[in-house]
């Protein structure tokens, strides 16, 4: 079990290295001149001889006249003093700050999100599961549901709720009117807010969970524990129960590897109901070619998405008996 | 004559196999709009072409007109072209550098193996769109070939992954030693014993692979980091929201883009679900 | 014709190889021209990792294997075809060994374009025919088949003939009749008496002692990699030596007696055992002041051609 | 009497049309009967054998009857069946080895199996402790996982198992083929140990290995192609088979202490029909060496001494003609 865990503690650290020197590579070798970029946006003069020197200022203050080791180097240090540069398009805040804002609104987007997807697709899949006609339903609903791009869900949604019933409003985390304030008006805002950017994440998510599940569970009802139970004359209750506990595991697995999806989910879908979480910061971001925070938000989806799998593999090893014995379940 | 009586049974599940007929049914549709695009689409997609605005789909503008009095139409089609090319380059990209890592790690095994495999968990981890995203965000031009390329380079861990499991039960059995024993060399063993006995887990990689690239595709197009110089689906659905199709109704500006996204990529799931019962016969339906 | 000379192989297991698992434990035997050797041995004796040493499959990890007079190791290109001109191998699962997707006379071609490549169509042709024959099989029922509509002993004797096109002069083995149903196994076995008696060496890998005893005339019996007993068929058999050898004698099924109700031993193999002798954990014998708990035993001669590695032996 | 079978016809459902696993077989068990049941992969051994506890697709019930002790078993209905499952009936299968829920406690496995068939945990746990020392399992195996079991204790676990409820009949499908020679001994010993202390009736062992029944079995029934061909005890069967075809099998077994320089053994020419479309009459036709015209149609199954069954017209001669 130690082997376990120390192997995939390896992993995420060289993850977390790779990630990090993306981050750092790319703004350094793609074409075109992020400062120069950042200059002509801002264009405070059209004098010349300032923009240059504006230019050697902000060369100066970025690093960017260093030698690139030089330069990669102090990115690592200042980078582990908590320290990734001061946004430019919400100048002079730090872009740890300007995070640090938007983090609990994902939080409450995606936690919610991702479990009860998680749960109530793996519950109606295994319902699938039952019977061949309870299959020819749900399983296209399923289907379609997982084929469905996050953002326009999201649109149908918000076009639906928001626009012909009007029962939900489709931008911002609470009332554009109300400040934020400890209240049942406020937290209801909140939550009323909250609702149409979770269901669509939701959705999507609960139909890929549930296709999956019902595969697993035919799966193991051929297997051959399955077989002898039937032989020993146990009731499809006993049977289904099993086929379930051993189906759930390599969901857990899965619900690792979707993690990747699915925060490319939650980015699109708080554009679209201008959400201010990460994803909507960065579309800010990028959309003004503000640098450092482009390079936050990655930082930070990183993080969150190594630690959200650092959860899962101890759950999984928490459920599985089998890594828990000794043995390497899963490998990586 | 037996083989003939082999390849009439495959034929034959493949199209009594309901799951395949409707998916690759839906799949030819789209296929077909995209092709004839020129054709079908009487309007430039851009042009400003009805000049009282947006307005609901008519006999002349069949899905209507955009905000700007633009033919919904002729850039759904022309839109659709771009979705199968990206589907085409990136799932194709995207499946051969999963074959090609999948087939090494998986032959070769050892450390060639931990070490691709190490990779491949390593970029497994990592949200692919994120990575899209940036590189995206620097590009200043970016054309729908750029995309594609960048598509296909991010998705490949999870189908290098499986290739890999497969390689290596294959590569353990006993035709293989005898290949060796024939004095075949390791690329040739590859490519005509192992590779034939998988080729359809390849061609259902491909098929995850080219749905998958579709929605990356989408939502990259839907932030504004599409390509810069193309219409696309993703476009469209980015402008229809930019200009307030939501709040003034305009339906049928934003429908049919993310309707045939989701039918294109069920139909593909759907399809693929189909080819395991035909390729697998445990799962056939008696 | 084929020496062993002191050959092992340890896996390194576990993620970084920090485990070490010793499946071949200093083997030496030779096979002489025109013998048949059975390599006696359970699962997870090495037999068959030996077997495919000697096929250049599986690497050694030390020890040195002499194919007339060269060391197997060192070949490469042109001289491992060469090597493969000479000894070649059949395995276990006839099914296994078959592309499926392709038809069996695959394995012919594919012969063809690696050692024959100018030979004319007809003189092919007749050389397969020959093979053919010399197994025993019709060409008219074999050839242009999927594999599938083969039989197993059928699929086996093709093995067998694919070896002959290259007129080999070593053959290995490895359980060729273990999964061929009894009333086809007998045949496949006799076969192999024929191309012995015609001067083919054979290394006949089985773990069954009665086939063994059926066709060789020297026997090498393993255990977790080690050589317990080895010799004269002959004298293994009437003389067993080694307890392992003794205790597998009584516990084979046989037709011409019944088992005797004894102690059945029912102590687990462990996955690794250094340091001592390889039966040590299961023996009857033991005994700590021979140092049987100390070190794998040496094989003495017991009897002329007849050779136990034994330090119960050795006392007596 | 304890199992008695009917014409019992079994067939497998394919594309190609139903293969004729198991057609018409009828044989009797007796009470504390221990009968082998050889024959080549293909001769439907497998097919009697799963029938009788679960019959699941794609096999398909044809016709024949099935009564266990005077009661006649439920065999082409899946819930019925389930009575008589693990309480009259039980299998140790050939997958003993995957047998057990991988993710639960042996233990636990155990108590759960037995509370859905209304047998409580508690009372049997006794029994329970006294088998596994039966089968020199140690007690702590039930707070295992399936996992850090061998090969050969898993096997023995699954044995302990499935006849914790002494039932009336004991399938054992091929239990030692996956095993080395010393478990194997200990494993059909262990067999004939449960018949001789009543925690099974009677049994019927499946296996391709004649020399293992000859060591365990009282009688041997032997199968070709989809029929019975004989059925005798056990010396009968290896020393004095009347069948063509035992008689055949048994000589191409190879014995230890024969050399093939001192007597060749041969085999049997040629392969078994294919169930898909079997000949007419007597399948052991085309390769029978003293086949003649009456062969063309199907040899009943007579006994031609007490407790000596064959399917042939020409060894059962006037016996067959009755």
């Amino acid at each position: 079990m130690q082997r376990y865990f120390s192997r995939k503690l390896i992993i995420y650290a060289l993850t977390f290295f790779l990630a990090v020197t993306i981050d750092w590579m790319i703004p350094r070798f793609m074409p075109g001149d992020p400062i120069r970029n950042m200059l002509t946006r801002v264009s405070v003069s059209s004098n010349p001889s300032a923009i240059q020197m504006m230019y050697d200022y902000y060369t100066h203050l970025f690093g960017l006249d260093l030698p690139l080791w030089q330069q990669y180097l102090n990115f690592w240090n200042s980078l582990l003093h908590g320290d990734i540069g001061i946004s430019t398009y919400l100048f002079p805040t730090p872009v740890t700050d300007v995070l640090w804002r938007a983090v609990p609104y994902d939080i409450f987007l995606l936690v919610p999100a991702i479990l009860l997807s998680w749960y109530a697709g793996n519950k109606f899949g295994a319902f699938a599961a039952r019977s061949k006609w309870l299959d020819n339903t749900i399983s296209p609903l399923g289907y379609i549901l997982t084929a469905t791009p996050y953002m326009w869900l999201g649109i149908l949604l918000a076009w639906f709720f928001g626009i012909v019933w009007g029962i939900f409003p489709i931008a911002g985390a609470y009332s554009f009117n109300m400040q934020p304030h400890l209240s049942w008006a406020f937290i209801g805002s909140i939550f009323h807010h909250w609702f149409l950017p979770f269901a669509s994440l939701f959705l999507v998510g609960f139909g890929g969970w549930a296709i999956g599940m019902r595969n697993m569970i035919i799966y193991e009802l051929e297997a051959d524990y399955s077989h002898y139970l039937e032989a020993l004359g146990a009731p499809r209750k006993l049977i289904r129960q099993y086929a379930f506990r051993n189906g759930i595991l390599p969901q857990i697995t899965g619900l690792a590897l979707q993690l990747g999806v699915i925060v490319a989910g939650a980015l699109v879908t708080e554009v679209v109901f201008s959400y201010p979480g990460i994803g909507y910061l960065l579309l800010a971001a990028i959309q003004n070619q503000d640098y450092f925070l482009i390079q936050g938000c990655f930082l930070f989806i990183i993080i969150g998405v190594l630690l959200s799998n650092f959860i899962i593999d101890i759950v999984y090893v928490l459920v599985d008996p089998r890594t828990r014995r000794g043995m390497t379940g899963e490998s990586a | 004559m037996k083989k003939q009586k082999k390849k009439n049974e495959f034929l034959y599940f493949t199209l009594r196999n309901r799951k395949l007929q409707i998916g690759l049914s839906i799949i030819l549709f789209f296929l077909g709009l995209a092709i004839f695009a020129p054709v079908l689409a009487r309007n430039e997609p851009f042009a400003y072409v009805n000049l009282r605005g947006a307005q609901p789909p008519s006999s002349e503008y069949w899905f209507g007109t955009t905000f700007f009095g633009q033919d919904v139409f002729a850039q759904f089609v022309l839109g659709l072209r771009a979705t199968f090319l990206v589907g085409a380059i990136g799932g194709g990209l995207g499946t051969l550098i999963g074959v090609l890592v999948g087939f090494t790690a998986g032959y070769r095994g050892g450390i060639v193996d931990e070490l691709l495999n190490m990779l491949t968990n390593i970029v497994l981890v990592i949200p692919t769109l994120a990575v899209l995203l940036i590189i995206a965000a620097y590009l200043e031009v970016r054309s729908i070939f750029t995309e594609c390329i960048f598509i296909g380079l991010t998705a490949w861990p999870w189908a290098a992954r499986a290739i890999r499991a497969q390689t290596f039960s294959l590569r353990t059995r006993d035709f293989v030693d005898l290949a060796k024993m024939s004095g075949m060399k390791p690329l040739k063993i590859i490519f005509t014993e192992i590779a034939p006995n998988m080729m359809s887990y390849l061609v259902m990689t491909f098929i995850l692979q080219f749905g998958g690239a579709i929605l990356n595709a989408a939502t990259l197009d839907f932030i504004g980091l599409g390509p810069t110089n193309a219409v696309s689906l993703g476009l469209m659905m980015q402008y229809a929201v930019l200009w307030g199709s939501l709040l003034l109704g305009h339906w049928w500006w934003f429908i049919p883009p993310g309707a045939a996204i989701t039918a294109i990529v069920g139909a593909l799931y759907v399809m693929n679900v189909g080819l395991d019962e035909v390729f697998n016969p445990k799962l056939r339906e008696m | 014709m084929l020496k062993l000379e002191e050959i092992s192989k340890v896996y390194r297991v576990g993620a970084f190889g920090g485990k070490e698992l010793h499946a071949v434990s200093n083997v030496s035997f030779n096979v002489k021209d025109g013998e048949v050797v059975s390599l006696i041995g359970e699962s997870g004796s090495g037999k068959s990792t030996i077997g495919k040493m000697i096929l250049r499959l599986i690497s050694t990890t030390s020890g040195n294997i002499i194919f007339n007079d060269a060391n197997i190791s060192t070949l490469s290109g042109g001289n491992l075809k060469e090597y493969y001109r000479n000894v070649q191998g059949v395995f276990q699962d006839p099914f296994s060994s078959y592309n499926p997707i392709f038809k069996a006379d695959r394995v012919f071609r594919l012969i063809r374009e690696e050692f024959y490549p100018g030979t004319p169509d007809r003189e092919w042709d007749a050389k397969i025919e020959d093979a053919l024959c010399a197994v025993g099989l019709n060409p008219e029922h074999v050839l242009n088949k999927f594999p599938h509509q083969l039989s197993g002993g059928q699929l086996q004797r093709f093995l067998i003939a694919r070896a002959l096109l290259l007129n080999i002069k070593f053959l290995v083995a490895d359980e060729i009749i273990s999964m061929l149903d009894a009333s086809t196994r007998i045949d496949v076995l006799n076969l192999l008496a024929e191309l012995k008696s015609r001067g083919l060496s054979i290394l006949f890998i089985t773990h069954d002692l009665s086939l063994a005893h059926y066709i060789s005339e020297q026997a090498v019996i393993l255990y977790r990699g080690c050589v317990t007993e080895m010799g004269a068929t002959d004298h293994i058999f009437d003389n067993p030596v080694h307890p392992y050898t003794r205790m597998l004698m009584a516990s084979v099924p046989r037709l011409d007696k019944k088992w005797e109700h004894g102690v059945v031993d029912l102590k687990e193999k462990h996955a690794a055992v250094t340091g001592c002798c390889a039966f040590y954990d299961r023996c009857p014998i033991a005994d700590k002041s021979l140092g049987c708990d100390k070190f794998q035993p040496m094989l003495t001669e017991a009897e002329p051609d007849h050779f136990v590695a034994c330090y119960r032996h050795v006392e007596r | 009497m304890s199992l008695q079978v009917d014409n019992l016809r079994v067939y497998y459902q394919t594309l190609r049309g139903d293969v004729k696993a198991l057609d018409g077989a009828t044989f009797t068990l007796a009470d504390g009967e221990i009968m082998g049941l050889a024959g080549e992969s293909g001769c439907g051994k497998t097919t009697l054998g799963h029938s009788l506890i679960r019959l699941a697709l794609p096999m398909r019930f044809i016709e024949g009857r099935v009564t266990l002790d005077g009661e006649e078993l439920p065999i082409w209905d899946t819930e019925k069946m389930n009575d008589f499952r693990f309480k009259k009936i039980s299998i140790i299968p050939q997958y003993a080895m995957n047998a057990m829920n991988p993710t639960r406690k042996i233990g636990r496995m155990t108590a759960e199996l037995l509370g859905s068939r209304k047998v409580d945990f508690k009372d049997i746990l006794p029994e329970l402790k006294r088998r596994l020392d039966l089968v020199k399992l140690s007690h702590d195996v039930l707070d295992m996982y399936p996992i850090e079991l061998s090969g050969g204790m898993k096997q023995r676990m699954v044995m302990v198992l499935s006849t914790l409820l002494d039932p009336s009949l004991l399938i054992a499908d091929e239990i030692t083929s996956a095993l080395d020679v010393s478990s194997q001994k200990a494993v059909a010993e262990m067999l004939v140990e449960f018949r001789n202390r009543k925690c099974c009736n009677s049994a019927i062992v499946i296996t391709h290995d004649i020399s293992i029944l000859y060591q365990i079995a009282d009688s041997i029934m032997v199968m070709y192609a989809g029929q019975l061909a004989e059925k005798a005890s056990t010396e009968t069967i290896i020393h004095a088979p009347r069948h063509p075809y035992t008689k055949l099998l048994i000589s191409s077994l190879p014995e230890v202490g024969v050399k093939y320089t001192e007597r060749r053994l041969t085999g049997i020419p040629g392969n078994p029909p294919l169930l898909l479309d079997p000949p007419v009459g007597c399948r052991f036709r085309e390769r029978c060496p003293i086949a003649f015209e009456k062969c063309i149609e199907i040899p009943p199954f007579v006994e031609i001494e007490p407790g000596h069954f064959i399917a042939c017209w020409k060894e059962a001669g006037t016996h067959a003609q009755a």
